[in-house]
This record gives C-alpha cells, structure tokens and sequence, in this order.
C-alpha cells in the first residue's frame, strides 16, 4: 500500500484485497461492434432500471414510430420508455427477467418504415463529436432531456441517470468519475466502445459534468485496455478530462472501490458517492447522454458483448433494447454443444436465465455462455475458516461468517457483521477452497435480515 | 516482598492455576447459563468480582471479630458472663455458614437496590447481573475458603490477613470472569455450528468446559514455579520455643493432657 | 427495406428450442466461475505432503514404533470418523482427508512407545470430542489432535513420558530415556544443536526433528495453506522470552537453542496451531495468536510442572481465538 | 392453582422426568466436585436428602407464615442451618469423608435445587406431598450422581465403591478422576439422556 | 458455660437478623424505584430463587422481558407449570379460546406438474433460488428446497416431491415458515373445522401464462365462485373466505373442489397430512 | 398498632424467631460434637505415630497407654518468614526415648503436601514416612502413597541430604542417600524429599537439646 501511486490522483489506483479471475476478454475484444438487424418483434418490459416501474402511455393496436416514448417515468427513481422500432403494439406479455422480476411488458410488431441501425451506430463513432460548444447547453435542460430520454446506468445496476446528475445542495458535487474498467471477466463492450466512440463519451462526460458542475472530470480504465486508453487520450486532448490507469483487479469497477482507488477516500457504510464528492457514471451511460443531448435521440439501443466458449462467435453486438436474446445468440452463430450455462452480464455478478425469449433491457451489458468446463465445481465442504475470503473480500468483511449467519438464519449476527455492506461482488465465493455458496448465502441473509427488521 | 509475592501467587492461584470454575466447578450455574453473549458474560463476571470482594470483606471481619474461637468481640460479650479463660473459648463457627450467605444475599440486595435508585446507568450495564449472584456458588466458596485460612490454622503467622483474603475473592471473580468471557466468546462461535441436537445448550458447554479444564491444567504448577524462581530457600536463623503438650497414645482411645484445658474422649 | 424484411423472415422460423439444442443449460446464482486451484481436498492433501519429511524422519528414527503409532491413529481416526458421522446421519467425510491428516498429526504427536490403546483413545476423542461433537470438519473450535493428545496426556501420563522409550535402533542416544527440554528442566543437561535438529533425541515421534519440521511447513506456508504469520510470531515470541532468561542466568545459548528446537515448537508452530479452523481468521488476530501461543508456551516451560508446553499453549488459544476474532473483526470499507 | 400434583405423582416426577441435574441442570456443582468416586457421590446425595428431606418439612410446617417477600430468607435460613448439621455431623463422624467433600458441603445451601423444591412444592403443599416430593428429587439427584460417579470411578480408577471390577491390565484414565473428566462425563451423559429422549419423543409421534 | 454459649449463639443470630431486617426494609423504603405494575405482579409469581436457567439475569430480568418484550412465559424451570400458568393469567395469553392456527400451502403443484423446470445448481435453499429466473417457469409457486422445514421447531413442515406439505399434527401455527418463504405461499389461517378448503395455487398470471408453466394452476375459470360466494377472484386467482367459513359452506366447496378443473382447490386439515387430489 | 404492624422488625418476626431458634440448636449442635471433630483431627496423626516410630511387629501390638507422646511446636525463621514444625517426642511406657514425629508442609506439584516425618531418638535416622494430605495427579504423583516408595525414605541417615535418581540400578543400589524417582512424576517425588530434607535440616538441631535432657532425666532415676 501506497508504494504506487497514481499520477496526478490522490489514490493510488489499487483498493484492498479483491480477486484477480482470468479475464478471458480476448474471445471478444478484437471484434469490432456489430449492428443488429431489426427484429421483427420487440418486448419492453416496464422496469428495466431500478426503481418505480414507468407509466404505460400505448394501447394495444396502437401505431408507434421509432424513438416514441411509449412509457413515461413520473415518479423520481425510475425512467421513460421509447419504442427503438416502428410498428404496431401488441397485446401486453409477462416477461420473468433474468434477475428474476415477472413483470409486464409492451411488445411491439415490426411494421412500416424503420430507421437504419447502421446510421445510429455510424452517429456513436463518427469524430465530429463537440467539445468545445458544451457550454450552450443549460444545465437544467441537461437533466431533464437526460430524465426525458430514458437514459439509465448501462453499467449493470441501471439505476436512472437523471437522478445521479440531478443538482443536490447538500451535497457537491466535485469530482465526475467514468466508469471504464469492466472489471467482470469476459465483457468487452465498454472497451469497444472507449475505442471505437471515444468521442461520443467525452461530449457526455463533459455534458454530464456541465449539468452537476463538477470542476474534475476523471476516466478511469485498467490497465489491461491500452489500446482503449490510447484512444481516450486522443480524444480528450485540450479538455479538462484526466484518464486514471488503474490496476487490473476485480471489482476494480465497483464504484467504492474505484473511489478509493482514485480519490483514495472511503464512502460511508450506506452512503453514496455524492457523500465525498463524487458522481459516477457508466463510459456507455456517457454516450447515451452525450447522444440524448446532441443529437436529441432517446435511449433505444446499447452495446452488449456476448461473449463466453459456449457461444460460437463471440462478438460486440449495437442491439435495439427489447430484442430477444434468442435472435442475438442466433446471430453470434448459436450456442455450442457443450454450452451450460447463460448469463446476463459478466459471470461475477450476472444472472443466469434459461428463458432465451427474454428480451435485452437497458441494463443488459452482455451475454456470457459458459461452458460445462468452465462453471465445474467440486462439491461443496465444510468452512475450514482458512480466512481467504476475509482476505478477498473487497468491503474488508467476513463473508465466511455472514454466510453461516444467514445458513442458520441468525439475523442478529448478520447484522452485526454489516451483512448490508456486501455489494454481493462474489469475489469470496469466486476464493472460497470449500465451494461454499458465500454469496447466495449473503443475499438471502441480506433478505432475511431486511425481513426481521421489517417486523 | 515476601508479602508481595505470596499476594501474587495467591492472586495467580486463584485466577489461573486454580480456577474458581474450572478446578473447583464453583459458578457452574451462570457459566452454563449466562455465557450466551459477551457482553453478558463480562458483566456477570464483573458483578461477580465486585461482589465477591465486598463479600470477603464481610466475611473475613465478622470472622475474626466474631466467629473465630477467641474473637475480640465475642470473648468481650461473653466476658461479662464467664472468667476470662472460658470467655476466650467461646467458639462460634458452627453459625459460619448461615452468617457468611446472610452477608451475601444482603449486601447483594443492597447494593442491587442503592445502584438501581442513584446510578441507574450503571445499573443497566452491571446492576442487573447483581441478583443473579446471591445463589452464585463462587462467593460462599471464597468466604470458606478465607475462613479455612483464617480459623484452625496450625501456624498463627499463616492467619491470612484481610489483604490476603480480599486478594484470593478479587482474583478469584477475575478467573471467573475469565472462563465466562472465554466460554461465551466460545458459544456465539457455536451459534453457528452444526452441533448435534442432542448437544446443544448445557451439554455442549460441560464438553467445553471439559477441554477448557485440560487446557488450564497445563497452568499446574506455575505458582511454585514461580515461587522457586524468585525465592529460592535459605538455612534457618532463628528458633523460639513454644509450650508443650503431652499425650498418651493406645490403640483405640486418644487422650490429650495439655497445661491449658483438657479434653476427654472416651 | 426488403433486405431486412427477407431476414425477419429467417428469424420468423426460428424458435427458443433451437438455441437449447443439444445443451443442457441449467440456472445458477452468481457468481458463476469459482477459483479452481483451491479445494479444501487439495488443502489437506498439501498438509500431507508437508507432513512427509516429518513422516520419514520419524520412520528412520524410530523405525516399527514409529510405523507402529502412524498406522494405529491412522487407522482408528478414519474408523472414528466414518461411526461417528454415521451416527449423526450425515453424509461421509471422509473424502475430504481430514480426518487422515487429524491421525497423522496425532500419532507424530505420541511417542512411539506409547501402547495401543493410548492412540485408539486418543484418535477416538480427537475425532469425537474434538470434531464431531462441534458439527464436524470447520466448525470444531479446538484443534481436535491436540484434544485427543491432551486428553491421553492426562488420562494416561505415565505411559506418555517419553522416557519409557527403548533404545532399539541405537540411533536415538544421545540422552538416555528423558527428552531434551526434560532433561534441561529436571537434570540441567543440555543436548548438542546438531542432536536437536535432526532429531536424535527422544521424545513424540514427530517433533524431534526440527529440520523435518521446518521443511514441510515452509512448504505449508510457500503453498499458502498454512498463514506464515502464526509460525513467525510463535518462533519470533519463543525466541525473545527464551533469549531473555537466557540472558538474566547469563547463560551460554543453549537455552534459546533448546526452546526453540526441541519440544514440539516447531512442529507445533507450522502444523498445530496454524490449523486454520482453530486460527484467528484475519493477518492481525494470526499475529496476536501467535504472540500469547509463543507466552504460553514459555511460561508453562518455565515455570509449570510440564517440560513442554506447545500442547497445552495452543489448547488455551484455541479457546480464546473466538474472543480474537471479535476484537480483530475488520471494519467494513467506509465504517472507519 | 387449584390442581396441585400428589404426593405420589411429585415423587415419581423427581425420579426421572422432572431429574433434578439431568432435566433441571440444577445442583451441578457437587455434582461435577464429588463424582470422582462412588463414596463420595453417596455421601454427597445422603446430606442433600437430609438438607432437602429437612428443609422441605419445616417449610410445608410453617407455609402458612411465610410473607412473600420475606420467604426466600427464611428458605436460606433453614437450609443453612441444615447443611451446617449435616456438615457437623459428617466431620463427628465420617472425618475422612468430610476431609474428602471439604468445602463441598457447606456449598449445598446454594444448590438452588433444595431452594427450588421449597419455592415448588413445600411452600405451597402439605408436609406428607413436601417430603414426598423430597425423597423423589433426593432419590433422582443420588442417581444422576451415582450414574457419573459410577463412569468416572470405573474409567478413572478401575474400581467401583473402591473395590476392583476391572481386571488389573485396565489403564486408568487418570483423567476420569480430575476436573476435565468431571466435565466430559456430565457432558456426555447430559447428552446422552437428552438423545434418548429425542428418540422417544420421536417414535411416540 | 453451655447456657452462655447458647445464649450468644442465639444472641448473634437476633441481632443479625434485626439488623438485616432494618436494613433491608429501610433500603427496600428509601431506594424504591417505580415500575410498571404489570412487571410487579409477574416478579411476585416468579420464584424470585434468580437461578438464570431462563437465560436472563434473574428473575426481574424474565419479568421485564415477559412484560415489554412479549417472552414466553414457560422459561421458568423452578417454577414450572403452575408458574407459567399464573404468568400466562397476567399477562392474558391464555390459550385454548383462540381457533386453532394453522400453516397452509398455496401451491399444489409437485415437480412433475411444473412446466419449464430448469435444473439449479446453487445454494439448495428458496431464499437463493428465488432470485434466479427459470428455475422453474412459475414465478408463484414452491421452490421445494425447504426453507421452512428448516425453519419450523415442530417438525411440521415437509418438502415432498418438490413441495411443501404441513403435518397438521405437529403444527402450531406459530408462523415460522410463513415468515422464511420468499414467495410467501404459506399462510397462517384459522381453522373453524378440523378441514378447511384452500386454493392451492398463487399464480396471479393470466390463465395464458399460467397455465403455459404449471398444469395445476389456478386459471381464474370462476367454475367455484358460480358455486359456492365464498370463493372469489382477484388477480387471476380465486380467494376463500375464510373468516366467514361456516359448517354450511361445507357442501358447496366439496362441489367446487370436484368441479374446479385444475384441481387446485384441496381440502386440507387434520386429521391426515394431506396429499390433496381425486385423479392425480 | 398499625404503625406497629408495618414496622420491619414486626414484619419480619418470623426470620428473627427462626434465627433464634436454629442459632441456639446450632449452638447446641456444636458444644455436643465439637470434641469429636477435635479429636478426630488429633487422633488422624496420633494413629500413625507408633508405625512411623516403631517397628511394625513393635507397632501392632501396642498397648493402652504404651506410648507418652509429648508435643511442641518448633520455630523457625528464614528470610523473615517463620515456619511451625509441630513436633512429637514419643516415649515409651518406660520413660526412654523412643523417637520423634514431625509434621511438614511444602508445596508439591498441584498443591501442598503434608508429611508426617518420624525420626528415631536422637533425629539420626528416619524412621518412617506418612502422607497426611496431597492432591498430585492420580496415578502418577500420588503414588508417593504407595508404601515401596515411601520406604525407601526409612533408615536414611538424616545427616545427609536425599537426592532424586532416575533409577537406582547397579552396584549404587545400596548407597545412601539415593530415592528413586517415581516415573513420569519427577517432581512429586522431589517435592517430597526436599520436603524431608528441609525439615530435618530445619528442625535436627533443635532436637537434640531436648535429647540430652532426657537422658540426663533418664540418669537420675537410675
């Protein structure tokens, strides 16, 4: 500790403990991000964030065109829905989302004139982003076409952005932090994205950073991506923007640990980042932002990997949100034989699902397959106490100790143990020489907790 | 320093060697039954340490002022009645006991009560561990303990002085606040633990206490260990002579002929 | 856009079983990949291999007793722990090695002269006072070897002195009957550095040994299964306390030499007390273990009725560790 | 509390459902101290049925006087003067005994199971129910501390009243006979008793 | 010599227990501290002896706990069954007018009529499982890993074949499992009769949807409600009535049991543990 | 009258007429067994004396008042503190001699031991050994009980100071001086002989005055 330290940044680019998983990002990170066909039908579930669900506003039968808000987010948390098609609503569906939530979704018949999905992706990566003309824009109506255009955090938790940029008097904001490490093993898109649009994340950022009025703006990205930090540094030559090379580490990405990796300062059990200064945002939840205000277009699509030695062609895919993963997989040449299981999301913290009908949402950042090989694991055993997850655990908790709390249904000493701190990383499961399910423990020791403190 | 080391070997014995719970199996009830948490557990050690020295005060002056063959006060009563020879014999140590629990059930309960009205904080955090110590075997067992060092000892210089016996009750609640804190620290590992069901609760503590009990075996010794180290023996200086008694030995009967007073037994 | 009608075409026809062809895909909380250099197996298997110089050692020293003791608490702890999971109705253990490693540790930890029944009784305590009665393997709060040890020590501490030993091989010489420290402690003899690294000495089986001993818990420790704190503050405290006496009796250094090589302390500093189920489980609660084993250690040598101590020294920590744990229990990230 | 439990029922019960030390965990400091061997555990059991049979009798004789809050005294005070005879009468008359249990003895005015009994039965029932209900505790507390005695003496010394029923080559284990094999013993009873029950209560349902 | 020694005997004894007894009821006047009187009334029943076996410190400690936090009043070994009974008088937790509580299951499902069903590998326990999609198509029904067998002291709760399943014999209601599902399919209902109807299902999918994941499932045909008024639907799934469940309503709901064509309306309650169906 | 009735004292009338009544019926209890318990505690070392003395031929047929035991307590002071050796002087029915009876008290392994010593007249020799109180480790230091071992101590010249050996093998069998260490429990066995040794070295020079008054007594009746 503090041996290195990070130029020009008062941390010292590494955070306590963490895990370091064979990233296996070079199945995708050479191929270039490729543009989706537009399907033929689209389901919009009406959560795809965190949050309240948002407002359906069509009918069945009704015709929509492509970026028409379709579901209004009224309350504070939560977010707008757009059609990313042209065609005709059809009768509402329920989706069970891979997370979990059964919910109702609109879905949507492909009909009539459709806009080019080459063209919008060309719009992303084109070079003649703005960067000097930020000012004119008003730091009101930054938030509120951010609020009006949908936009959430594309980095997996899609929590609604407007409310992250939303100006706070209590808190100050200081410092605007990019989120570019994608720390989860096999996803590449927020690479390719830095490499390929750096332009359109440097106008968000600087759009972003108008609207909280955060005098630093800082991209943080690991060391492992040089290509991409090449081509950051290009693009924010003569602007305030700094690039923080941070070490490769899992979860390197988890907004805690970045802010001690770069600020050096921890945010308080059940604070926020605003609570030392800081908001933080997703590089892809930059472009949305940079293109929702520029070029005035909703957020409609995103850019996903789908990666994983079960799939046959790992690839980076421009999707509209609401395609189904079917269509996707089907695209990147199907899954291969040995294929056991999907994720959405990095394998860290994804979750799995085996109904392939369920559509991307915003805040899908990938498709990981993994083969039989790969998710093996002996049998689980007893906790020997050995202490490794103790010494993995990036929140500097004992994770052995929350899980056998929450395996006996011990709320009491989960929670004197911050059982609510764990961000559910699976950094101690990843560790743990006993296969003990750690995390799945935590989380429903987290619930079980929540339940009897509710009573 | 002679006095300061059999003070601290006294204090040693009584906290480690011999442990009030682990060797003498004193305190057996709250060690089972009041060493779920931490927190209980040291406060219930700490009632008990601040108890017990009460106690031993108690104990060791009505003791020497009253019970003890010849105390002061009862020789002095009984003066008024008999010659000064009988009045000086006037043994009342048979009433030990039911003197020595009386002292403890109501200095408990006093001290229960004063703390609750003036100090209710502290009440909170140690006075309500204070009821639970009147039936607490460890401080009847350090009021007898001190009585066997102060009444019927050969050697009147070995008479223990209130110091002595303040430091055996002191450390004696602190070795078993010791076992208690260890115990309990033990047990809220349990809670976590697969135990079999028929273990759980009392049985599973003895089991404990069981190895415990080895583990502070390995504590045999250290007091004369320790006593040799720093005071290895010298040759005698000085003698005195004392009165002498004569007795008649037999088989079957014991007689004693002593210049003082005489006791038959048939 | 007829090129893109044409291909809604093709996706028309296209149906979810198609993906799951062939494949079994089953669901699963994350996270989804698990480190897979490590298992618990792995982890006994790697104390095993430690424990092999310790093992040979032994066997050339003592030759059948030696044999003898290994084979009977081998044997008697994998019996024990197969009835006693029985009768609890759970699943078999035995796989995961723990019980092998409980008996192999047990019997370097007799000396070989002990009689059979010493070492059945030892391994069937180990295994059920020590382990099975706690829930079984990680949940036992004592390290169950020394459990089954301590309790045959006591139970039977006459045929437990080493001093009965005879002389078979004519390797072990060098002090006729008492081990070294007792023989320090008791008859103020002293015995070469070189007897007491290699092992001439007698005494349990497997702690005579200290190069055996070091060997394979260096290899505990470059492996990563046992923590290096505990053996370097257990040595480092031993050392001090040890140097100090040494140096208030203006001594010649073979005090220092004979604590910390003869007795059990280096075999117990590397494959005793850095049991990981009976440790503290964070680097600065290793540190404070380690510290009052190597004081507890000392003082029982110095000053008890036992020549040795490491036993006795890692039961009593063993017992405090929870109470470690609770006052070394790291704060979370931003609770400071 | 109108249906009070009958002479005969209170004696059953303290036998083996209501046992004082294996059921109540009550009493277990002489019951860990004297079980070293059968004569003192007999010993032991024979002044806590004295104590108890005595102190039950002169609080069901005197009930009807108690003041609730006054009653604990007088419970403490009639079992100090008890125990104080019994512990008389043992140094008369048995010395080596009495050497042997020390301070064991004395220790029996704060065995809460004797209080308990008086709180239970003798302050709330008649004199024949109180001594039955005394003789019942007495004779469960004497077996559970025989049943310990009788373990630990055969283990630790081969012997049993002190006479040897263990052939000569039987290793003592010495440990029986000293603190930890007080503890491992009652433990491992303690459990046993508690196994048996489970199996019962699980074939009963 | 004997009469002296008598006489101060008992002379030291007296005056021990004057002094005592002016001590006591001088500090028991001037240290008085207010208490709830309720608490009182518990201490005076309790028998004072502060063994601890009830686990708190003494006998005031049980009776605060009893009094303000709701505790069981049969802690008390000492005093035993008339104690806790006296306790029970107090603090009016007398039991025995209340209906008798039973945990009910609304699912009806067994592996074999699940649709969709994905095989889980993970932590083999609801809480976990229930957070993972398609582990099994319904999003309502039973996991069937146990959490609250886990979580029942009775040994009233069994998973078999995938389901939960309570044995009424063992149950006592006391809300354990309902309190541990995360999908809260178990419910603690009064029971009027030794038998009661239940709808085993809480699918509240339209009947597309359900019935795409489960064959028993409830698929809101409104076949009971035309039967019997005690049934009704909402959200896709019909509801009993069970506060105004009458012996009267026996007949119409055995009809609608017989008529429902999911069979999910079962007939549970003592005296057996019920594996409800007529043609499954 | 009321005021009365709520009085402490009145209150507690019950406590205060017990108290009474059982103090005096203690009172009783002890002045009845007392002399009992005494003479329980003396006649514990009285009935080993003539073993400890005599020859055990000699010890068995010992008759009523066959032996007149003298006791005094001897004083001695080292490094400040004092220790008490209760001593007794036997003598038989004729008026010689016939030895003395020490009590000791040292620490042993776990606890105090407590000795009885007895020395033939003069405290040349020791004549026997007895253990009135110990509580070393069953079956291992308690078997300084056992007779053969404390044998070993009888007829050791007193002028020489008993060591501990491992094993008295060979020609050194017979040699003075020498105990054999019981196995496994050096430190009981020390214990106990540097129990002997200290106290005869501590009490041997205050024997002998008394030694040489009884025989001048002796000399006059002749």
């Amino acid at each position: 500790m503090g041996l290195f330290r990070l130029k020009g940044f008062p941390g010292n680019g590494n955070f306590r403990h963490g895990i370091h998983p064979p990233d296996n990002k070079h199945l995708s990170n050479e191929s270039k991000v490729e543009v989706m066909d537009i399907p033929k039908i689209i389901t919009l579930p009406l959560l795809q964030h965190l949050g309240v669900p948002c407002k359906q506003l069509v009918k069945s039968g009704q015709m929509v065109k492509y970026g028409e808000i379709i579901g209004e987010g009224e309350a504070f948390i939560s977010a707008s829905l757009h059609s990313p098609v042209a065609g005709k609503v059809k009768k509402n569906t329920m989706v069970t989302l891979p997370n979990g939530m059964h919910l109702s979704a609109i879905s949507i018949q492909t009909e009539g004139e459709q806009v080019s999905y080459k063209r919008l992706w060309d719009e992303i990566r084109s070079k003649d982003w703005p960067r000097d003309c930020i000012s004119i824009y008003d730091p009101l109506t930054i938030v509120k076409v951010i609020h009006s255009s949908g936009v959430v955090g594309l980095g997996g938790a899609a929590f609604p952005t407007h409310v992250k940029v939303t100006p706070n008097d209590t808190r100050m904001i200081d410092t605007l932090m990019i989120n570019g490490c994608e720390c989860e093993p096999y996803l590449t898109c927020d690479y390719r994205l830095m490499k390929e649009a750096p332009r359109a994340i440097v106008a968000g950022a600087l759009l972003t950073a108008r609207a909280v009025s955060a005098r630093e703006i800082v991209i943080c990205v690991e060391d492992n991506k040089p290509d991409a930090i090449q081509k950051l540094k290009e693009a924010t030559e003569q602007t305030v923007i700094k690039i923080a090379i941070l070490k490769t580490k899992y979860p390197q990405g988890s907004e805690k640990q970045l802010i001690e990796s770069v600020i050096g300062l921890e945010i308080p059990l059940g604070g926020l980042p605003s609570d030392v200064g800081v908001a933080m945002s997703n590089v892809g939840t930059m472009a949305i932002v940079g293109r929702a205000i520029i070029k005035e277009s909703p957020l409609t699509h995103r850019v996903i990997s789908v990666s994983g030695r079960g799939i046959n062609q790992p690839k980076n895919l421009f999707v509209p949100i609401g395609i189904s993963i079917d269509e996707v997989i089907k695209f990147c040449g199907g899954l291969t034989k040995d294929a056991a299981r999907v994720v959405a999301g990095g394998p860290m913290m994804g979750f799995s699902f085996s109904d392939f009908s369920t559509p991307v949402t915003k805040g899908t950042s990938g498709i990981t397959v993994l083969t039989h090989d790969e998710i093996k694991s002996d049998e689980e055993t007893s906790c020997i106490r050995c202490g490794r997850c103790v010494d993995a655990c990036p929140m500097n908790l004992v994770p052995t100790r929350l899980a056998l709390a929450a395996r006996y249904n011990n709320t009491s000493i989960a929670s004197q143990y911050h059982i609510h701190a764990c961000f559910e990383c699976g950094c101690c499961s990843y560790v743990c020489p006993a296969k003990i399910n750690l995390v799945q423990l935590i989380r429903t020791g987290k619930k079980l907790a929540a339940a009897s403190q509710n009573l | 320093m002679i006095y300061l080391l059999d003070i601290m070997l006294i204090a040693l014995t009584a906290a480690l060697i011999n442990n009030f719970v682990l060797y003498y199996f004193v305190g057996i009830c709250p060690f089972v039954g009041v060493s779920r948490k931490v927190e209980m557990a040291f406060g219930m050690g700490l009632a008990v340490t601040f108890v017990i020295s009460i106690a031993a005060f108690i104990s060791w002056s009505i003791t020497t002022m009253v019970l003890m063959p010849g105390a002061p006060l009862s020789a002095f009563i009984a003066g008024f009645f008999l010659s000064k020879e009988a009045a000086a014999t006037i043994d009342l140590t048979i009433l030990s006991y039911i003197v020595y629990i009386f002292a403890i059930a109501s200095s408990v309960q006093f001290v229960e009560m004063y703390v609750r009205k003036f100090f209710p904080l502290l009440y909170n955090s140690f006075g309500v561990f204070l009821p639970l110590i009147t039936t607490n075997c460890a401080i009847l067992f350090a009021c007898l303990t001190i009585m066997s060092h102060v009444v019927g000892v050969e050697n009147p210089k070995n008479v223990w002085d209130l110091g002595r016996a303040i430091t055996l009750a002191f450390f004696g609640g602190v070795g078993f606040t010791i076992a208690i804190v260890i115990m309990s620290g033990i047990r809220e590992e349990l809670e976590l633990c697969d135990i079999p069901e028929p273990f759980q609760g009392a049985a599973i503590t003895l089991v404990i206490g069981g190895i415990l009990a080895i583990a502070f075996m390995g504590f045999t010794g250290v007091d004369s260990g320790i006593r040799n180290a720093l005071m290895p023996e010298t040759t005698a200086r000085v003698s005195i002579k004392t009165p002498e008694q004569t007795l008649f030995f037999d088989n079957e009967v014991v007689s004693i002929k002593s210049h003082s007073n005489q006791i038959g037994v048939q | 856009m007829p090129d893109s009608n044409k291909k809604l075409d093709t996706i028309k026809d296209f149906k979810s079983s198609d993906v799951k062809e062939n494949t079994a895909i089953h669901v699963a909380p994350s996270p989804h990949i698990r480190d897979t250099k490590a298992n618990t197996q792995k982890m006994m298997i790697d104390v095993l291999i430690a424990l092999t110089p310790v093992v040979l050692v032994s066997v050339y020293l003592f030759r059948a007793y030696a044999v003898k003791q290994l084979l009977i608490c081998l044997v008697s702890c994998l019996i024990a722990e197969y009835v006693f999971v029985r009768m609890r109705g759970r699943s078999m253990t035995l796989k995961d090695c723990s019980a092998g490693v409980t008996g192999i540790i047990l019997a370097l930890s007799l000396p070989g002269s002990a009689p059979w029944f010493v070492g059945v009784i030892a391994s069937v305590v180990a295994m059920g006072i020590g382990k099975i009665i706690f829930g079984g393997l990680g949940m036992n709060i004592f390290n169950p070897a020394m459990v089954g040890r301590a309790f045959v020590m006591i139970a039977f501490a006459g045929l437990m002195s080493a001093g009965s030993y005879e002389n078979i091989t004519g390797l072990v010489d060098a002090v006729s009957g008492a081990t070294p420290l007792s023989a320090m402690k008791f008859n103020n003899t002293s015995v070469e550095f070189s007897h007491l690294f290699f092992g001439n000495t007698n005494g349990s089986i497997g702690e005579t040994s200290s190069a055996a001993c070091i060997i394979g818990g260096l290899f505990l420790v470059f492996k990563k299964t046992a923590s290096w704190q505990i053996p370097v503050s257990i040595v480092l405290t031993v050392l001090a306390i040890a140097g100090i006496t040494d140096v208030a009796k203006a001594g010649s250094g073979l005090f220092i030499v004979h604590h910390l090589f003869s007795g059990a302390l280096m075999f117990g500093a590397f494959f005793i007390a850095t049991d990981p189920v009976t440790s503290p489980l964070t680097s600065k609660g290793k540190w404070i273990f380690g510290f009052g084993t190597g004081m507890l250690i000392m003082i029982i040598r110095l000053f008890s009725g036992y020549p040795e101590g490491v036993m006795f020294a890692v039961l009593m920590m063993n017992a405090v560790t929870p109470l470690i744990n609770r006052w070394t229990n790291p704060q979370p990230m931003g609770e400071a | 509390m109108a249906d009070q439990p009958t002479a005969f029922e209170r004696f059953v019960q303290g036998i083996l459902p209501e046992n004082p030390v294996y059921r109540q965990l009550l009493g277990l400091c002489p019951t860990l101290a004297v079980t070293n061997g059968m004569k003192p555990a007999l010993t032991m059991a024979c002044s806590v049925a004295f104590v108890l049979l005595c102190a039950n009798i002169v609080i069901s004789l005197i009930r009807d006087l108690l003041k609730p809050h006054l009653r604990i005294v007088v419970f403490t005070l009639t079992i100090a003067t008890f125990v104080t005879i019994a512990d008389r009468f043992l140094a008369a008359y048995l010395f080596q005994m009495s050497k042997t249990l020390g301070p064991y003895i004395p220790l029996i005015i704060v065995n809460c199971l004797i209080i308990c009994r008086c709180e239970v039965c003798a302050s709330k029932q008649s004199v024949f129910t109180a001594a039955a209900d005394a003789i019942g505790q007495a004779i469960g507390f004497g077996l559970a501390l025989s049943s310990i005695a009788a373990v630990r003496e055969i283990l630790g010394t081969g012997m049993f009243f002190g006479m040897r029923v263990l052939p000569e080559v039987w290793p003592d284990w010495v440990i029986m006979v000293l603190p930890p094999g007080a503890f491992l013993t009652l433990g491992l009873l303690l459990g046993l008793v508690n196994w048996v029950g489970i199996i019962k209560s699980r074939r009963s349902s | 010599m004997i009469i002296t020694t008598l006489a101060i005997a008992a002379g030291t004894m007296l005056v021990m227990a004057v002094i005592l007894s002016f001590v006591l009821g001088w500090a028991n006047k001037k240290f008085k501290v207010e208490v709830d009187p309720k608490i009182e009334a518990v201490i005076e029943i309790l028998p004072a002896v502060n063994c601890g076996g009830c686990g708190y410190l003494g006998c005031s400690d049980y009776a605060v706990a009893i009094v303000t936090d709701n505790d069981p009043v049969n802690k008390c070994t000492i005093g035993g069954e008339a104690c806790a009974k006296g306790l029970a008088r107090i603090m009016g937790v007398e039991v025995g007018e209340m209906v008798e509580v039973f945990a009910v299951v609304h699912c009806g499902a067994h592996t074999l009529n699940r649709l969709k069903k994905h095989e889980y590998r993970g932590e083999k326990r609801c809480m976990a499982a229930h957070q993972v999609a398609g582990v099994q198509g319904c999003s309502f029904g039973c996991l069937g890993f146990g959490d609250c067998v886990r979580a029942c002291h009775y040994n009233a709760m069994h998973i078999k074949d995938g389901l939960a399943m309570v044995d009424f014999n063992n149950c006592i209601g006391c809300g354990a499992c309902s309190k541990v599902c995360p999908r809260t399919i178990i419910t603690i209902t009064g029971f009027k009769k030794n038998k009661i109807p239940i709808v085993a299902c809480s699918n509240k999918d339209k009947a597309k949807d359900s019935k795409a994941v489960c064959q028993t499932a409830c698929v809101a045909c409104k076949a009971c409600t035309k039967l019997s008024d005690m049934f009704s639907i909402t959200d896709n799934l019909s509801k009993y009535d069970y506060g105004a469940y009458t012996a009267d309503h026996y007949e119409p709901a055995v009809k609608a049991m017989e008529k429902c064509p999911t069979n999910c309306i079962h007939f549970v309650g003592k005296p057996i543990c019920d594996p409800p169906s007529k043609k499954l | 009258m009321t005021n009365f009735r709520n009085n402490n004292l009145a209150q507690a009338w019950l406590v205060l007429v017990i108290a009474t009544v059982f103090g005096t019926a203690l009172a009783g209890i002890q002045i009845k067994l007392n002399p009992v318990i005494e003479a329980n505690k003396i006649r514990e070392t009285m009935e080993k004396i003539p073993s400890l003395i005599l020859d055990p031929s000699q010890a068995a047929d010992i008759k009523s008042h066959d032996l007149v035991i003298q006791s005094r307590v001897i004083e001695i002071e080292k490094n400040g503190i004092s220790k008490f050796y209760p001593v007794y002087d036997v003598h038989l029915k004729d008026g010689s001699l016939a030895g003395h009876v020490t009590k000791a008290k040292g620490q042993g392994y776990a606890d105090k031991i407590e000795l009885l010593i007895g020395l033939d007249a003069g405290g040349n020799a020791i004549t026997g050994l007895f253990i009135l109180d110990q509580k070393e480790t069953p079956g291992l230091g308690n078997r300084i009980l056992e007779k053969p071992w404390r044998d070993q101590f009888v007829d050791q010249p007193s002028g020489t100071t008993l060591v501990v050996v491992k094993s008295k093998t060979g020609p050194n069998n017979e040699i003075d001086g020498m105990i054999d260490g019981i196995s496994g429990a050096t430190i009981s066995s020390r214990s106990v002989t540097s129990i002997v040794n200290t106290t005869i070295a501590d009490i041997r020079p205050r024997l002998l005055p008394i030694i040489k008054k009884e025989n001048i007594i002796r000399q006059e009746n002749e």
